[in-house]
């Protein structure tokens, strides 16, 4: 019982580190972004774990979901112009 | 038997998880990486009630409600990009 | 690939560097002083349950001050840096496709709960976790679904300017009013403590976290408008 | 009581299980979308309603989480069919008819 | 609107959009209680000012009961939408599950083409997020009175698709708003 | 519990840095600072960390008399609030240049941008 979070925080180690490498080394932007948005949602998981609840929504609400729709509306602006998307 | 049995939905959760991630990881399409992305953020909602049960605070409720929000908003943004521009 | 070699080389030291920090790593067993004086006196001299809420806006709220001119600073820097930067003649913002009839009625049902849930995080921020700078992220993300839903919207910016100018306006008035009326700059006692953990408790604190959630959503929409504004010209 | 609420929360997170193995067996995006947002909705719903038995004082929060759930979930996957046929996403090799493509001249 | 309307007229839409603007005013109200989960006289007023600043700023927005024709049919109708919505939610999980576990993944999947009748926006809403709940469909377009619908387990024909998949709801949905 | 998070921390903002370094377009390498700040986050919060203490919010679950003994510590809290704040408005900053520079070069590579005023 008291192992549960234990494991949880270590699951999220796992899948932290796996999304930041597929937001590094992922052939498409839009994937990048995507897996860097999946990233902070984790931490924001995370931060639960360690018993910061302020923390972890300020992570969900402005880091994992704000960043990323910023992210969006700049490639949006750049695909119109004729941007390549890698 | 409701620690076991709390034990076992942690387990299912944690397998959950690491399925999708793995679609999340392997892709292939952007497309699928959303989809990913979608079903992540609502079995994170599951590990925050669980992790609200294991600590026994109602406050944490709250970041599960942004969650929820971020999940539709996030799934709306890529959705909206990926339709393509004009 | 000397530019690969050489960022291998740095990664590595970094890492080093980092183990030896995570190995001689010791968590504390008790709260620290400065800790332990939160811990104390938070409750009777500010009455906010939420001891973040009441380090943010009362013991540090020069620097919030500081945190919220910065954001505005950052949206004002963004629209100009925009505005050097016209798009090309006839097209407009980031070119998104008209949406659905679903995803416009959804939209319309959604926003209003959406706004009243962001309102709640703010105007709660003592009690519950959350506070200005979430809850004016999410009044931020329900003016985005608007402009999701309908690519052509377009807000009064008057408006946004308004409210951004009048909340932080009575914010710094209510910090002089707290150098006037109780101990110091920004301090909360200005009205009466409450009852401990009613909504109308702890002083000022959900007056100013409410000011600060009207202002960093104003700030974040207009960032966000900013991206997506139309440039016919 | 706790049992049966511990029970209808295990229940929950078997189909969020099943749900999560739907999303990696299906063969193209649209049976993904189905997969995910079934399972993911009664799973999630089923959790909460689990909780609420465990912690009946909870009852409102978890409430409105639901209710919410509900509402976005099936719009969001709405959304993102409709962008993925838009996008020319992949049908997979078995399906049979697509009025939506045949139709999309005159719609669009 | 139409400028030029008799005075008729435009009294009865000043009706109906009060009327739409308290429905949204005491879902919103009803939203804040069960947030706050108190009702102190101080969460009440808080709840009130700000749900009445949000109905007077944004006029254009709906509530799930806007269109809600209130009398005792469309009431007994609700329930019992509610309660075939989760059985086939239920359903849909199984049906799932089975699919999920065979081997050999027994799908046939289409895209087809079912008509609604409905006309209020709230309720086309409903039958699309119904529709994409039930077993093995998943609505991805409308447009007019066609729907688009990407089915697991195809059967032919436009006709039996409208009444294996939409009929059930449309029956309540219909009662409810019209 | 604080070494794992502490370990992730590190160990993302390693990732950060190194498709910071390595990736030659611009948004990429927005995406990569964000990662590291994120781990950056993570270590700030653990170090705060107390094993078996709960979240500094004192309702019913933490009575006011024994909050001393039962939370945790709310400074390093404070301080990552403010830095993931921080961190959006800097994010925002990077990709609005980002987008002027791509208005003025036409591409997103760096290593295609040779000339130094722009």
């Amino acid at each position: 019982m008291s192992n549960i979070p234990f494991v949880m925080a270590l699951l999220l180690a796992v899948a932290m580190i796996a999304a930041a490498l597929v937001a590094v080394r992922a052939t498409a932007t839009v994937g990048a972004v995507l897996a860097a948005g999946l990233v902070s949602l984790f931490a924001s998981v995370m931060f639960l774990l360690l018993a910061a609840p302020d923390v972890a929504m300020t992570e969900a609400a402005i880091g994992s979901g704000l960043t990323t729709f910023l992210f969006f509306f700049v490639m949006g602006r750049i695909r119109r112009e004729g941007g390549g998307n890698d | 038997m409701v620690e076991i049995i709390l034990t076992l939905a942690a387990v299912c959760v944690g397998l959950a998880f690491l399925l999708a991630l793995y679609r999340f990881v392997i892709g292939p399409q952007t497309v699928d990486r959303v989809i990913g992305f979608d079903v992540l953020t609502i079995i994170s909602i599951t590990g925050i009630v669980l992790a609200a049960l294991l600590a026994q605070r109602v406050v944490y409720l709250d970041v599960a409600l942004v969650y929820a929000l971020l999940s539709f908003l996030g799934v709306i943004v890529v959705a909206r990009y990926l339709e393509g521009g004009q | 690939m000397i530019r690969k070699f050489a960022s291998v080389v740095l990664l590595l030291i970094l890492g080093y560097a980092f183990y030896s920090l995570v190995a001689g790593f010791v968590p504390d067993g008790e709260l620290n002083r400065s800790a332990a004086y939160y811990a104390e006196n938070t409750a009777r001299e500010t009455g906010a349950q939420n001891i973040v809420t009441a380090i943010i806006v009362t013991y540090r709220g020069l620097d919030t001050l500081g945190e919220v001119t910065v954001l505005f600073l950052t949206a004002a820097i963004v629209a100009q840096v925009l505005s050097h930067s016209r798009a090309p003649a006839g097209t407009r913002g980031s070119g998104f496709l008209p949406a659905g009839e679903l995803l416009e009625t959804g939209t319309r049902l959604l926003v209003p709960l959406i706004l009243l849930f962001g309102v709640y995080v703010f105007v709660n921020g003592h009690l519950t976790p959350g506070g200005g700078f979430q809850g004016g992220a999410i009044l931020a993300s329900a003016m985005l679904l608007l402009l999701l839903a309908d690519p052509m919207r377009r807000f009064s910016h008057r408006l946004i300017a308004k409210v951004e100018s009048i909340s932080g306006l009575t914010y710094v008035a209510l910090g002089v009013m707290g150098l006037v009326l109780a101990g110091g700059f920004l301090d909360n006692r200005i009205l009466p403590l409450g009852q401990f953990g009613a909504l109308f408790s702890a002083g000022a604190i959900p007056l100013i976290y409410s000011l600060i959630g009207l202002k960093v959503g104003a700030e974040f929409s207009s960032m966000l408008e900013s991206l997506e504004e139309t440039e016919d010209r | 009581m706790d049992v049966i609420g511990a029970l209808i929360l295990l229940a929950g997170t078997v189909f969020l299980l099943l749900g999560s193995l739907g999303l990696l067996r299906m063969p193209d995006a649209y049976n993904r979308i189905q997969a995910g947002t079934k399972a993911a909705t009664l799973g999630t719903l089923l959790t909460l309603l689990g909780a609420a038995i465990l912690m009946p004082a909870w009852w409102a929060k978890l409430l409105l989480i639901g209710l919410f759930l509900l509402f976005t979930n099936p719009l969001s996957s709405q959304v993102l069919a409709r962008a993925a046929h838009r996008s020319g996403a992949a049908l997979a090799p078995q399906t049979g008819v697509d009025h939506l493509a045949e139709d999309r001249e005159d719609l669009s | 609107m139409n400028e030029r309307k008799s005075s008729g007229n435009r009294s009865q839409a000043e009706a109906i959009d009060a009327r739409r603007a308290f429905l949204l005013f005491a879902t919103l109200l009803l939203f804040w209680i069960l947030l706050n989960g108190s009702l102190a006289f101080g969460t009440l007023t808080a709840g009130a000012v700000a749900a009445g600043a949000i109905t007077f700023l944004f006029k254009d927005s709906l509530s799930v009961f806007s269109g809600y024709r209130i009398m005792p049919a469309s009431l007994v109708a609700s329930v019992r939408f509610v309660a075939f919505f989760f059985r086939e939610l239920v359903r849909a999980n199984l049906q799932l599950a089975r699919l999920v576990l065979t081997p050999s993944l027994p799908i046939r999947p289409a895209i087809v083409r079912v008509h609604t009748g409905l006309k209020s926006p709230v309720g086309r809403l409903l039958l699309a997020n119904a529709i994409t709940l039930t077993p093995g469909t998943l609505s991805v377009e409308i447009k007019g009175e066609w729907l688009y619908v990407h089915w697991v387990s195809a059967e032919a024909g436009a006709e039996v698709a409208t009444a294996r998949i939409a009929a059930g709801f449309e029956r309540y949905l219909e009662v409810m708003y019209g | 519990m604080i070494t794992i998070a502490m370990t992730t921390g590190f160990v993302l903002i390693l990732i950060g840095l190194y498709g910071a370094l390595t990736n030659t377009n611009i948004l990429r390498m927005i995406v990569s600072f964000t990662i590291a700040s994120t781990g950056v986050n993570v270590v700030l919060v653990s170090v705060g960390y107390m094993p078996g203490r709960t979240a500094p919010i004192l309702d019913d679950a933490v009575p006011v008399g024994s909050a001393t003994t039962s939370i945790i510590d709310p400074i390093p809290q404070a301080l990552v609030l403010t830095a993931i704040v921080i961190g959006l408005g800097v994010t925002a900053l990077m990709l609005a240049y980002a987008y002027r520079l791509f208005r003025i070069r036409q591409t997103l590579d760096i290593s295609k941008i040779v000339e130094l005023k722009w």
